[in-house]
């Protein structure tokens, strides 16, 4: 879907991005995370041609973006700003409606897809619409700016620290839309976060930046099983990295089939993490819990033993 | 998102608390000044000045009465904060001072005019004006505090009306402006309307030029730095020196190409004026266009660009729109300002209402100065609250 | 044709007399544009040459100002003075119509009320009083204080001078201040700068010297017309020679008076006299 | 050393050396300039020397802008207190009004009551000096983060200490724009001043004007507008040199 | 130290403090947590009275703060406010040197502390002190804001949110140095914090307020332990709530005596969060820890199993 070939950017000398191969595949969310000014805003600049590429290439469904109309790529390519960036003079629904009206989309059509987006990323229409930005709160704002870049259903989404400035129980609930929408829709992600949580819980691949460097990609259980170099095991938390690897297991990767009796209790999911995992068991004082149905259909338990199986 | 600490309100500022010191204390000047200084002037003719008389004698005890009456209501009102309507109710009654003050003026000129003969100069005095003041700043007051547009406009609707009617009713008319203004009304149309063309000439200079600079500033903000500098000194060149300034080069260039003079350029009259106008509007619009543009949110110029808008789009529906206020701000501040200036055109032949304030000045006939300088005054505070208005129109109303 | 462009200076005489003009030309059907009471001297006389305006009123005795003349004693006399204004002007295709009769020159006026006390009535008078009290003070135009033809001349002829503090200079200051100044005696003012033709002097209780050396050039008031104007319109010699003959130095006084002290306008006033004088049928 | 060097190559010292220079030279210079003027142009102002005008000029709009700045000044600090806060809307206004009283007006109208000369001339000046200092005034305490206030009071300033130490400071940039506006507007402003008997660079100018002279209304206009140039460059040299930091 | 007895403070009709009883004793810190616009700022504040309570009272070593100057009072209490507020017009000295400035102190007393505090927040003094705050990146304006606050040794600290605008491993930093500051000063602090790591880390007592109303205190242990509603859990993870009572755990708690052979490894402190040493077991792959020296003197070891422990 997107590719980066031998990216750089440099801002007056300085290299805010250096030498970048990266390729998101269809359909998947990739993070971008990595200390501050380590060029993550200015490698989603580049995609939608906000800013030029100094040297490489970068291919958008096989073409290289240069070839495209800014314009016109840019309609195709939602873009969540990192400030939000919201029209302080527009309604919510004039502000989702943005890119669709520039498409030419008629009203009736526009009506439906805002109010459809508004559900989407849980602000009920009625009370909503006709609202000003300054009227909401931050998270309530940050929640129009997504549904907006994803109004006119583009393609590829770019989301710089979409839920950046939000308090953490109302952060994961705008994750939890985001991973809903994104089921839905299929569309392609590259997100930008500084949250290691957010990263392994929203993203199939994590890219770590470093001073404008791609340290390394993979997924997050592979990033953080085995983290390239010191940066990265230190961005994943340092001495509390074996913890983020918990984040990013999850409960089928280490159950086993039950060897009867199996153990009591409301049973876990599969796919929920081995860290839920964990807080269920530290929770409930015990050390074994059922598991709902392993890959093969069977049932099966999750010792605490697993966890740090090696 | 995390909101900064605001600013923290005062205390006796809060909704519902503490009396409003402001009516009481303007109505407590309006007393002192009625008690001390003359209500109307009483002059043997229309050079020498005449003698004041105060609110009493010239109105009697009716009219004084009445007059106090209304001072005593504004500052009941004021010192009730709990009462509805209370801002519409004090609006209405500092209007009510505005009109019933003229009115008693008119009345007081009347009488001392028959009673003195023809030459006889009866002048609104010291304590008129402080009294007439003190409605016009309670009246603007009130419809600035007020947050309801209808409660905004009603107060001052209703004392333009009844201003108007006053005027018309010919009440004012031996008053010693109304006869200086009756014996040039033919002229004083005439004059009113060359200000305007004037102003509004010079304004369109300054818009379309200092628009374009100010434009350029915000493309270019390494550029903005000596240009500001450079329109700086042209607002620093006196304006007497610079429309005395001009006469010269435009003599010399009509002179170079008569064609011009087909045109209506010429040394002399509206051509220098305009340009000076212009000139002077140039750094204040450039600069509110600069700042305007300056202002708008980065953010939203970057979501705008990132929703795929063209360079036209994101003009029209971002940087205009948000710039709006401090635009219209801009614009009002200029018109205030040249409308002002233009009375300065009439030294130079241009006309306007500068033509009465000069004329007046060379007759010492202090009335026929204030015709001039009032009308100028008047139309600039019509100017500045027709496009006050204009500004809470476009912004919008609840959350501000 | 085009209409003519009927001008005066911005005082109030101007107004009177550009008024007379118009209605004059006007009620003979000739087509014109007002451009009254443009402005000070200057300007309008830089109209006229620059073909901006075609005719104003303007004082014969200027005509030494503008010619760099004014120590010439022929000013001094009315016919003469016509006559060399009239001639000079010729080379800048203008042409003065005939003069009123009426002198609108400079002299001094001083308050009633200390003219009696002091028995002033002559400039000779003024300069004793000048000499032997300091308490005087006279309040006169920068113009009549600097230009060799008026205040210098009259010192020079009667034998006095005026310190600086004893005069309140008014840059660009018309004679109705001055008159005002020395009747209200705000800032100590006794004196002041006065026209011939003022109207307000009477009126306000001011006294005026009697220029007994006749020091001053004289200024009749005549209409300087340009000369491609009059070759179209030749008649407006003969219509406006009555109007300005009218023109005596009480009836100047008296229109003045009329517009200065009970603000009439200048139009009516104007209508008024040609009325009276039978020239508005 | 340097800095020395540095100002020597800012503007204002090129314009200010003109405009001396123009102030002792005029004099001298004016006769040679007849070639400009119609022959028989009187070129030399007599009525008083250009130093003497330009002295008196600068005492006038001096005294007027100390005054107005001082009134400003006050308003500006009344209105941001908490207990004149209600006021500031107010007071804006009245200053507004009185800027839009045409000057000459002002003059002609002051007169009466204060007689002739310099007084009403600072009168009108003190008028339009007042509501660009108080703007700017207003403007500058209010730009003050709300967040520095906040930390000022938390450290426990007593509210003269805060004002002093921490407001004024923040404030200065754009209160000395604002005292700069005033005091060019003042220059340009005070040469009416002659049309009552004050002594200011305006007396070439009307005079000229009013006695069909142009030599003396272009050495008036020429240095009454470098008096201004000058001295608005002069202040901005002080802006600029304002410790935008204190020590 | 500090006693709120029955404060309520409104806004206009709104209640955003309301009777909130809590006393902070002598030389600990208190955490405020809490949602946005729970009260938390405007409770500091009352404190050192920036407002004036409207029921209540305030003890302040005993004493009515109001009672006491409030100048007087705010020179003896440091204040960290939330949005930084360094004064732009002065250096990092300066700034640091208000409050001893306003108290007096001969100038080379000042100097020493400066350079002292400089060093205390980690900023080297040779290089920052002589800088103005827009030299200082957010990091470290916070630091600067801390010096400030601690300049005269305030008997009382009210810090809030003092490292709410920096990025995960920075905020780490600051964190151990405030908490090293403390050790070394004994000043009572009374926090303000939206991250539930930081008061978990920092704070012998948590006080969590909602709508402007106490709910609960208690150690960090037992609020985790015991959320006295369901606000209370919700506020420190909802699910993982068990895996962040594991942060307010010590190794201490759920060590035992080692039962001879002890476990392998470099051993952990007693004093280490049951966190890290679940990091640990993650990390090395390992379900048992030696521990480094129990309370009574003797060595011990720490197993998986004891982590779930009820
Ligand atoms: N327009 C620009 N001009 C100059 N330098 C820039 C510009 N934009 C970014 N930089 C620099 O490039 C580097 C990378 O910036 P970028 O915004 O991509 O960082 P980031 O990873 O998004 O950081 P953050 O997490 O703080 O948003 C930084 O050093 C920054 O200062
Ligand atoms: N000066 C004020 N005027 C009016 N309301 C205020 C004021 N200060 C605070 N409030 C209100 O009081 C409530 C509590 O505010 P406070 O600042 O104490 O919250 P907080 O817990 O610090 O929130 P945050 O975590 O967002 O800083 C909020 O509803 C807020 O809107
Ligand atoms: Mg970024
Ligand atoms: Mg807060």
């Amino acid at each position: 879907m997107i590719r980066f070939e031998g990216v750089s950017k440099s801002f007056g000398g300085a290299k805010a991005v250096d030498d970048v191969t990266l390729s998101v595949a269809r359909g998947t969310i990739c993070a971008l995370v990595g200390t501050s000014g380590s060029g993550k805003s200015t490698l989603l600049r580049l995609v939608n041609r906000l800013l030029e590429v100094d040297a490489g290439s970068i291919r958008f469904d096989g073409e290289d973006v240069t070839r495209l109309a800014p314009v016109e790529l840019r309609r195709r390519v939602g873009y969540v700003i990192q400030s939000v960036g919201l029209f302080p003079h527009w309604t919510v629904e004039r502000n989702i409606a943005t890119v669709p009206r520039l498409l030419g989309w008629s009203s009736a059509r526009i009506g439906e897809r805002v109010a459809e987006l508004l559900d989407l990323v849980g602000l009920p229409p009625g009370l909503h619409a006709r609202r000003y930005p300054d009227e909401l709160s931050g998270g309530q704002q940050q929640r129009v700016g997504v549904a907006r870049a994803l109004a006119a259903e583009p393609e590829l989404l770019l989301m710089d620290e979409p839920f950046g400035a939000v308090d953490p129980p109302t952060r994961r609930g705008l994750q939890d839309s985001l991973i809903a929408i994104q089921r839905r829709t299929g569309t392609t992600i590259l997100l930008v976060t500084h949250d290691v949580e957010e990263a392994i819980r929203l993203c199939g691949t994590l890219a770590v930046l470093h001073h404008g460097r791609l340290l390394q990609t993979g997924t997050p259980a592979s990033v953080l099983t085995h983290p390239a170099s010191d940066e990265v095991a230190r961005f994943f938390g340092g001495p509390l990295l074996g913890l983020n690897r918990l984040k990013a297991l999850r409960v089928g990767d280490r159950a086993h089939v039950a060897d009867p009796p199996a153990a009591e209790g409301e049973p876990i999911d599969t796919d929920a993490t081995l860290e839920t995992a964990l807080a269920r068991m530290v929770a409930e004082g015990r050390s074994r819990l059922p598991v709902r149905h392993l890959a093969d259909g069977r049932s099966g338990v999750l010792d605490l033993a697993d966890l740090v199986r090696p | 998102m995390r909101s900064p600490a605001g600013r923290q309100p005062a205390p006796f500022l809060r909704a519902g608390s503490g009396l409003d010191g402001l009516p009481l204390l303007i109505c407590a000047i309006a007393l002192a000044a009625l008690l001390l200084g003359g209500f109307v002037v009483v002059a043997p003719n229309r050079l020498q000045s005449g003698t004041p008389l105060s609110l009493w004698q010239a109105a009697g005890p009716g009219g004084a009465g009445a007059l106090l009456a209304l001072l005593v209501v504004i500052a009941t009102l004021a010192a009730r904060p709990a009462l509805r309507f209370r801002r519409v109710l004090i609006g209405l009654a500092a209007g009510g001072l505005m009109v019933m003050s003229l009115a008693l003026a008119g009345s007081a000129a009347s009488e001392q005019g028959l009673a003195a003969g023809r030459l006889t100069r009866v002048s609104l005095g010291a304590g008129f004006w402080t009294l007439f003041m003190a409605g016009l700043l309670l009246l603007a007051d009130g419809a600035e505090r007020e947050p309801s547009r209808a409660n905004k406009a009603l107060p001052l609707l209703a004392t333009l009306l009844g201003l108007a009617a006053l005027l018309a009713s010919g009440h004012l008319s031996q008053l010693s402006l109304a006869r200086e203004y009756a014996v040039r009304h033919q002229a004083y149309l005439d004059e009113l309307v060359r200000h305007l063309q004037l102003t509004g000439a010079g304004l369109a200079l300054a818009l379309v030029a200092g628009g374009a600079i100010g434009l350029l500033a915000y493309r270019r903000p390494q550029r903005a730095g000596p240009v500001f500098a450079v329109l700086n000194i042209v607002q620093t060149i006196p304006s007497l020196a610079l429309f005395a300034l001009l006469i010269g080069p435009l003599t010399m260039l009509t002179a170079l190409l008569p064609a011009l003079r087909q045109l209506g350029i010429a040394g002399i009259g509206p051509a220098p004026a305009i340009l000076a106008l212009g000139l002077y509007g140039l750094l204040p619009v450039a600069r509110g266009v600069h700042a305007g543009l300056s202002a708008v949110p980065g953010a939203a110029v970057e979501a705008a660009r990132g929703m795929g808008m063209t360079e036209g789009q994101i003009v029209r529906h971002t940087l205009v729109p948000l710039a709006l206020p401090t635009l219209l701000q801009t614009l009002r501040l200029t018109l205030v300002q040249l409308i002002g200036l233009a009375v300065l055109a009439a030294l130079i032949g241009a006309g306007g209402l500068g033509t009465f304030i000069f004329q007046g000045l060379g007759q010492t006939a202090a009335d026929l100065v204030l015709l001039g300088a009032l009308s100028a005054i008047a139309l600039a505070l019509l100017a500045d609250t027709a496009l006050r208005g204009l500004a809470l129109l476009f912004t919008r109303g609840p959350a501000r | 044709a085009a209409p003519v462009v009927v001008s005066s200076k911005i005082d109030t005489e101007g107004a009177v007399l550009g008024n007379i003009i118009a209605l004059v030309l006007e009620h003979a059907g000739i087509p014109l544009t007002r451009r009254l009471q443009l402005g000070p001297t200057k300007i309008v006389r830089t109209a006229l040459l620059a073909g901006e305006i075609d005719i104003y009123p303007e004082y014969t005795g200027n005509a030494g100002f503008f010619f760099s003349m004014a120590d010439d004693p022929l000013w001094k006399n009315a016919g003469e003075a016509y006559a060399k204004a009239r001639d000079l002007d010729a080379a800048n295709a203008l042409v003065w119509l005939a003069p009123a009769p009426a002198d609108n020159t400079w002299g001094i006026a001083v308050r009633g009320d200390v003219a009696a006390r002091e028995k002033l009535a002559t400039l000779e008078d003024f300069a004793r009083w000048a000499k032997q009290a300091d308490d005087v003070k006279l309040a006169a135009s920068a113009e009549f204080v600097e230009s060799a033809a008026a205040l210098p001349a009259f010192q020079d002829a009667y034998g006095f001078t005026l310190s600086g503090d004893q005069l309140l200079v008014l840059s660009g200051g018309d004679t109705a201040a001055t008159i005002k100044a020395a009747a209200e005696g705000t800032s100590g003012v006794n004196a002041a700068m006065v026209y011939g033709t003022d109207g307000a002097i009477a009126a306000l209780d001011l006294k005026v010297m009697a220029d007994t050396k006749h020091v001053q050039p004289v200024y009749q008031p005549a209409p300087v017309i340009r000369k491609a104007v009059l070759d179209a319109y030749p008649q407006i010699a003969a219509l406006l020679a009555p109007a300005f003959a009218g023109l005596t130095l009480p009836t100047l006084q008296q229109l003045n008076a009329q517009v200065q002290l009970e603000g009439l306008d200048a139009r009516s006033v104007a209508e008024g006299y040609l009325k009276a004088q039978g020239l508005l049928g | 050393m340097r800095a020395a060097g540095r100002l020597a190559r800012r503007p204002v010292v090129g314009v200010g050396a003109v405009f001396l220079g123009l102030t002792f030279g005029m004099g001298a210079l004016a006769p040679h300039l007849g070639f400009l003027f119609p022959e028989g142009t009187r070129l030399v102002y007599t009525r008083a020397t250009f130093p003497e005008l330009v002295a008196s000029h600068a005492l006038l709009t001096g005294s007027a802008s100390l005054i107005a700045i001082g009134i400003g000044l006050a308003a500006a600090l009344f209105a941001t207190r908490p207990s004149g806060r209600a006021y500031a809307a107010t007071l804006d206004r009245l200053g507004a009004l009185a800027q839009t009283f045409p000057p000459v007006a002002v003059l002609a109208l002051a007169v009466p009551s204060l007689g002739y000369g310099d007084l009403p001339t600072a009168f009108a000046l003190v008028l339009y000096g007042v509501l660009p200092v108080m703007g700017a005034g207003m403007a500058g305490l209010r730009s003050v983060p709300a967040s520095v206030l906040e930390a000022a009071d938390g450290s426990g300033f007593s509210p003269a200490g805060r004002l002093w130490r921490i407001e004024l400071p923040l404030a200065a940039p754009i209160l000395l724009a604002g005292i700069r506006t005033s005091v060019t507007i003042g220059i340009g402003t005070a040469t009416i001043g002659s049309t009552v008997g004050a002594l200011t660079l305006g007396s070439p100018i009307i005079d000229g004007l009013s006695g069909d002279n142009p030599a003396f209304v272009l050495q008036g206009t020429v240095l009454v507008a470098l008096f201004a140039v000058t001295v608005d460059l002069a202040l901005g040299e002080v802006q600029r040199a304002l410790p935008r930091r204190a020590p």
